[in-house]
């Protein structure tokens, strides 16, 4: 090959690069390991870890992924492809990204859905930046962000906005119920936003007046963003129709569709909106079409709002999404079907109930709010959290989110979560380990804090 | 057909959700949906078939040779996917306590340190979850560091016009205008022009080098020089780091922040259209303001690194540590490639361009920049065929085909008229390389021949050429109920 | 292309061995292999491209329709491949002690329980590594239990003509002549001359029932008491056991030992041909003769009985525990089953062939046995069309692979001419069977009217017919150097 | 469907089977589980088991598997195909079998390769059976049979060719060097045999007199086969090599090609032979040929061997083989390449030197035999052998095999072997942990049985 090109040698090929910068070594980075090597120290790594009795969500969650979804999606066809820019080679994907965003339609009542941003929280961020684009009405770069939105997403969301001035308000939650009391809303009638963020169910797992809050919105001048739990979503309203119209924008976290827990990632955040706001929709889109014979076909539509065409004028600057991700997910939904989610769904319902049942029954521990939740619950707890969590791990069990960070009002208080993976007796230990745990660290003796 | 056109009212797989339907009844009704939705209803094995028939309507790194300019389509090893994939890997919660962690956080820290290492830069982060979130971290980053000096007036980004499209959307995301700065016409940047257009108001300049013209901007040194004298920093585009990959590091360069696409270099594949990984590097200066969280290691023990630790950071870009999937997939990629097998890379990604623009050139194709050596892509341009045979572009790479090889990136970048940009990377053998070529020199055949046959290719895949005009014109955006029957 | 057509000197996948070449000089050379062997050298990719590639050259369950008499191609769960394959399973030794082998124990015990209770017979062993070699075990047993008894003049095992060739081969295996019983006009066993050639030197008959002729024989309690009272043993060929899951016991019909496929009624995959595994189950009489090992239960402990432990056993037929990974997967199979679903695969199997067959019959294709109710499978004969068209079952069968459907199995049993076996089973919905019946209409107006067509077929697949004759005649049965170049 | 039919409910299709036999319940077969429910449970019995470094080879070998190899083979177009009957439809395993065919051919040096049989023992048995049928020089049916042979490869030759009258004679093995001295067959020099079993490496590790052995069989009139490890074959004289003439028929276990060690199965045998036997050949063959085009195809041949042709005049009953473990021994191969298995055969090869050398240290421990072999080795202890090897197995580590059972004349020994798998560290610990349980057990005070 040298020969063919008319070098000498490989070096020759870099003869155009400035001597100077040549690299002559990588010190700081180890030789190379054969497969079997690197499987032994991953191994060794994946062990390290445990695998720990989870009682965790705050954003992931532990659901029950068929088999069949991953052993598909490993295929190397999916696996292995690029983005589907050359369509008549790419119909797997493009047909099965388009069978996704049905999927997401039929979930959430939205007219339509992209075919996938980063994860949740930056999909929330998008959803913003999109409702600050959308909304005619209004002039405004002001956003209301309910309290009881997830705290990482509302750091993504300020992080990512703020570089193009959009405001983002804060709205306080009601301390005994856990949700936004539409009743703080009436402070800001009158004045100018550009969208009403609405989570279901919020971070503490509550359920939040969806209807009331959309009708607010869209009564303000304001675009109404539903921020859902895919899977939530087989049991509970669907953000189109919330209120009288429905919200304008929904997004959210995919996770809960067929992703592994990993770590926090890859997952993907979803965004679907209504017909009208197609256009200011960011990341792909999907659309049926025809070919030359008139049968039909898929391709990626819309480029005109993407960055690779409108470059410094596009919707956003993604371009990689997670296909992947998009693709466990459809198979995922086509596996389970609406009955299959409704019977996982309510099954981590019922598991998270069980489960504060069984914890509330240790004196000092509470739960706080006492509305309707869906499978997340916070629990007071008569020792401070973090030592009690430690414990817990100690004994394998991860026991649930310290909310004293991002919640100090609450006090010693944890979020919880039991998904329809969590056995009968694994709630039963975490109670037993819990209540010998509190008992140790010196929880509070009785009367101190008397049990409601 | 579409897996809801096999749905049968009642059917499920009832072996995938638990058999007993717990009672949801005491959450009030206002709160609960009405009607079902409207997902399909099929049986495990429709299912299974359905994805399965559907995934062989794919070209793949697995079953083509997919020479896409600018995206590194190289092979993806298989153990990054099955040990990335170990039952303790996949079951660890974000959340997960630190004493739960060391495990994965050690692969993440020695990620962070190879990367450092073979970039040349002072410190990474591996949070962002893609190139263009790479990007927008890196041009944040620009930002803070001249708003904590107080240097307010600099509203501008530089970008050449060979660019990707993401450079200029994710300086525009950050809050700056966007200058575009001509090429020259031996494909490096119009050093004058850049002169002609730095300043004050200059925040700083997004460059890949090697560009995505093919070529390695021999003025790096002198570009680095202007922009930093004009008190702008230097921002890399690593898509193309494959092409020095262990030969020249984006420090040494003079570049102060860069994103790597861990998804091209790093080989964790690309799942037709996802996910990545685009880690941050930076230098010296712009250390505090990294995106968390990152991997610190204080003695034996690997800890966090949050906006608790690090007050001037960006923040963090996802909820929780990015991609972390596509890190551990890169990280076992480093560890297999090794001090040794980076550079090879390099190496032979270059002499792979190399070989197939020679062999092109001699079938009659014209270089875009003929007089400059290849880097791990290059260009031709088809605008004599264009206009002589009326076969554009398109048709070349809808051609390809039905030839069984992936078309080469199309009309990108902007600059060059009817240009294939094509990156063959260091994983296909030359026997490949061959028959890419060849069919390359055939279409040209065909093109002089029976310029019909292009222009209506390709003839064998599932669908023939689909109407894209159609598709974005009479919107149909998702299956609906009303669809059937 | 070969993957040795693709071989290049010196190549190969660094990875996958190890690094430094271990010092084998201490080996003698008289030991030592004097040349390398002329494997492909193929960089990891080309594998992985070669053979995914070559993958989609074939039919399977995943992607196609797969009709096939007597093999019982229904749907194999993915959980059953994943959960068989999770590290503690693939990574235990043969010899690992009891004290290592609980877990792995557990479940071939509970799998030999609920194989003894759906069967109805009295003892389980799991060896056995397919359907003949669990043919070869049970016609051994039967010698055995006559040796035991001094009745050594039984050298003769009588089976229907309809019966699977593995049938005649086995008991020829342990050493038996075989005396073929013919079949009556309405499919089952002809009873008279079953009593003709019954008497002392009857060892045993082997039957399959429901048969291989798509009919539950109905004489078959009178089949037992001819065949007992001459002292010879009943052997059941479970092939068919999918036909009468949960529904009729061969205990109950009165065999004295049987074997099951797992690979057909447990669903576990069929793999290009295997591997698959064929469990034993006997009456009282036989139980000391059961092949070794298997696994008993005392107290909470379970252990292995070998040789040691079962003196008059018929010994091991493999070296390990037979196709423990297979065994596996039928276990967890059986466990999503569980007591509800397993009369459910025999309901709606025979369901599906029954609808097939009545809908055949109405587009007029002859069924071999009209009177009769077709169980899980049932047979048309085709001579018809063969006689008058001049198309014959080798026609529709390739034809029916242009239309995406697999052919059902042709040519036998062989006593039925130009017969079409077939078994849709109970994972097909009705929208495929309606498919495949609208193509066998199709094909049967095509044989009508353009018999070139059908008898020039398969058009569509990545070869057309293939030349049978030529095979046999001029070898070629391996790739060798010197056929490159 | 019911109607299409014309009955009226589901039991009516069964209305032939009399009523007598019909089954109520299943009362020992426990109710169904959801996968999620069977996941758990599998998840606990897998790890229940533990995963103890593995000294034992024995028959089956922890060698280090690619990735690929597995993901490949799991493509549902391999893993739910049945037997290619339908050639055109199945090109893929078919080609892939005549690759398959072709690689053994390679390795072994023989003409011809079936496309597998059950495992390695009963391989053998067909080799015996085909020997008989084959030798046209010899009306014997009897066997010569090295004690050198896999002790369980022995029994199941027996079991299974007894019924058939063939006669396996035991040839001794030489107590000091461990393999069978070619001596020892001058007493049968005249007598009639119809083959000679070589092992090579024999049960021991140690390597046999193939190209001695081989002549002697060709000189008395008797076939010769190999019962080969394939991997060995990277390095050592393949059978169509042995002795003047090459061994004529050569058999073995492929489970060294990419089967895991899974409990033993499903692994496969592997049978081939020179061109002369070809039709004595049982199981099924591939061969190349043409379409109607005259483009290259493959397909089953010479089927009239076979039992759904030939029925009780067949070579074998054997109908399902082993075919997807043929699937990935064959992508094995093809990753490795003879480097590769020259590689990993090499480094089993001084792992187990290394290990013989760390335990011999031990005081009381000795290498029993002193010829050439490859990676296992038999070992003396100074302490009952089970015990030893109950105390190592609850330190996790699996010293080998016990070899009392089938060779007591060896007194307490052990079979050992340490693949390319095996590292430095865990060769050490095995020997610390050795050395102590030896101790502890009160092993031989020191000159009782001293150190060779
Ligand atoms: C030159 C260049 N820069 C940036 C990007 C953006 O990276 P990503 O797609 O990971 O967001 C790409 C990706 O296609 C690219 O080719
Ligand atoms: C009726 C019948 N009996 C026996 C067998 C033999 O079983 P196996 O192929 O598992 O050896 C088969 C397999 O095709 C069969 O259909």
């Amino acid at each position: 090959m040298l020969a063919a090109i008319g070098v000498g040698s490989l070096d020759d090929l870099f003869d155009e690069i400035p001597a100077s910068l040549r690299l002559s070594q990588l010190d700081a980075i180890p030789t190379a390991l054969s497969e079997m090597e690197v499987g032994h120290l991953m191994g060794k790594r994946a062990q390290q870890d445990g695998q720990p009795v989870c009682f965790l969500g705050a954003g992931a969650y532990d659901h029950h992924i068929p088999a069949a979804v991953w052993q598909i999606t490993g295929r190397g066809e999916y696996y292995t492809a690029y983005t589907p820019y050359q369509a008549e080679a790419s119909q797997g994907t493009l047909q099965l990204l388009y069978e996704y965003q049905s999927m997401m339609v039929a979930l959430t009542g939205m007219d339509v859905s992209n075919a996938s941003l980063y994860d949740g929280a930056s999909a929330l961020a998008e959803a913003v930046l999109m409702a600050v684009r959308a909304n005619r009405k209004s002039k405004s770069k002001r956003i209301l962000m309910p309290r009881t939105v997830h705290p990482a997403y509302r750091r993504v969301v300020h992080n990512i906005v703020k570089n193009q001035q959009v405001e983002l308000v804060e709205l306080p939650f009601d301390p005994q119920g856990g949700h936004t009391d539409p009743a703080v809303l009436e402070q800001y009638r009158g004045e100018d936003f550009a969208a009403l963020v609405i989570p279901q169910p919020n971070f503490f797992g509550v359920l939040e007046e969806v209807d009331v809050l959309t009708d607010w919105a869209h009564a303000n001048g304001a675009l109404a963003i539903g921020v859902v739990n895919p899977l939530s979503l087989a049991l509970l309203s669907p953000p189109g129709e919330w209120g009288g119209q429905g919200a304008d924008i929904c997004c959210g976290e995919g996770q809960p569709l067929g992703a592994p827990l990993a770590s926090g990632g890859p997952y993907f955040g979803f965004l679907c909106c209504q017909q009208a706001h197609v256009r200011q929709m960011p990341g792909r889109i999907i659309g049926r079409t025809q070919d030359l014979d008139g049968k039909v076909g898929y391709t990626l539509t819309l480029q005109a709002r993407e960055q690779h065409i409108r470059r410094s004028k596009a919707t956003s600057n993604i371009c990689t999404n997670q296909g992947l991700m998009v693709t466990a997910a459809t198979i995922h939904m086509a596996l389970l079907g609406s009955e299959g989610l409704e019977r996982a769904a309510a099954a981590s319902y019922a598991n998270t109930r069980a489960l504060v049942e069984a914890l509330s029954a240790i004196p000092g521990v509470a739960s706080l709010f006492d509305r309707p939740a869906f499978h997340e619950r916070v629990l007071r707890l008569p020792a401070p959290a973090a030592g009690v969590l430690r414990s817990l791990a100690a004994h394998n069990v991860l026991g649930g989110l310290d909310l004293s960070r991002d919640y100090p009002e609450l006090g010693e208080a944890i979020l919880i979560c039991a998904t329809e993976q969590r056995t009968a007796e694994e709630i039963a230990a975490y109670a037993e380990k819990l209540a010998r745990v509190i008992q140790l660290q010196g929880g509070v003796t009785c009367g101190l804090v008397p049990k409601e | 057909m579409l897996i809801f056109e096999q749905s049968k009212a009642g059917r499920y797989a009832p072996a995938q959700s638990p058999l007993d339907k717990a009672d949801i009844s005491s959450i009030p009704a206002q709160f609960r949906r009405r009607r079902s939705a409207a997902l399909p209803e099929v049986s495990e094995m429709q299912a299974v078939r359905h994805y399965t028939r559907l995934s062989r309507k794919n070209f793949s790194i697995d079953t083509q040779f997919y020479p896409l300019g600018s995206c590194t389509m190289k092979y993806n090893p298989r153990a990054c996917n099955s040990l990335a994939s170990l039952p303790g890997l996949l079951s660890r919660h974000p959340e997960a306590p630190e004493s739960h962690s060391q495990g994965f956080m050690a692969c993440l820290y020695e990620l962070q340190e190879m990367l450092r290492e073979v970039t040349g830069m002072r410190a990474v982060s591996l949070s962002p979850a893609a190139g263009a979130q790479g990007e927008f971290a890196g041009v944040a980053m620009i930002r803070a560091y001249h708003e904590a000096r107080g240097d307010s007036a600099r509203c501008e980004i530089l970008v050449p016009d060979a660019a990707h499209g993401t450079n200029p959307a994710s300086a525009v995301m950050c809050g700056y205008q966007v200058r575009e700065i001509p090429t020259g016409p031996d494909g490096d940047v119009d050093l004058e022009a850049l002169k002609a257009v730095v300043g004050p108001h200059t925040a700083g300049i997004m460059l890949t080098n090697p560009s995505t013209l093919g070529v390695f901007d021999r003025n790096i040194e002198a570009i680095a020089k202007t922009v930093h004298q004009a008190g702008g920093l230097l921002y890399y585009d690593g898509a193309n780091l494959n092409a020095i990959l262990g030969k020249v590091r984006p420090g040494t360069m003079g570049f102060d922040v860069i994103h790597m696409n861990l998804h091209k270099t790093f080989s964790t594949p690309h799942g037709g259209g996802g996910p990545g990984a685009g880690p941050v590097g930076v230098s010296e200066r712009l250390v505090p303001y990294l995106p968390v969280p990152m991997v610190t290691r204080e003695g034996d023990e690997y800890r966090w690194l949050t906006e608790r630790e690090c007050p001037e950071s960006i923040g963090r870009l996802t909820a929780f540590a990015g991609n972390a999937g596509v890190l551990l997939r890169a990280y076992i990629y480093a560890r297999l490639l090794g001090r040794e097998g980076m550079p090879r890379v390099a190496e032979f990604s270059t002499l792979n361009a190399n070989y197939m623009l020679k062999r092109l050139q001699a079938l009659g194709f014209q270089a875009a920049y003929p007089q400059r050596r290849a880097t791990h892509e290059f260009i031709i341009t088809l605008k004599k065929q264009a206009k002589e045979l009326g076969v554009n572009t398109m048709d070349f790479a809808k051609r390809l085909l039905d030839y069984g090889f992936h078309a080469p990136t199309t009309y990108f970048p902007l600059l060059v008229p009817e240009c294939l940009l094509i990156e063959p990377t260091e994983t296909e053998d030359m026997a490949t390389l061959d028959g890419f070529i060849d069919a390359m020199g055939r279409i040209l055949e065909e093109a002089t021949q029976d310029p019909g046959l292009v222009k209506g290719a390709p003839h064998t895949l599932p669908v023939k050429r689909l109407d894209d005009v159609k598709a974005a014109r009479e919107l149909d955006l998702a299956w609906r109920q009303r669809d059937a029957g």
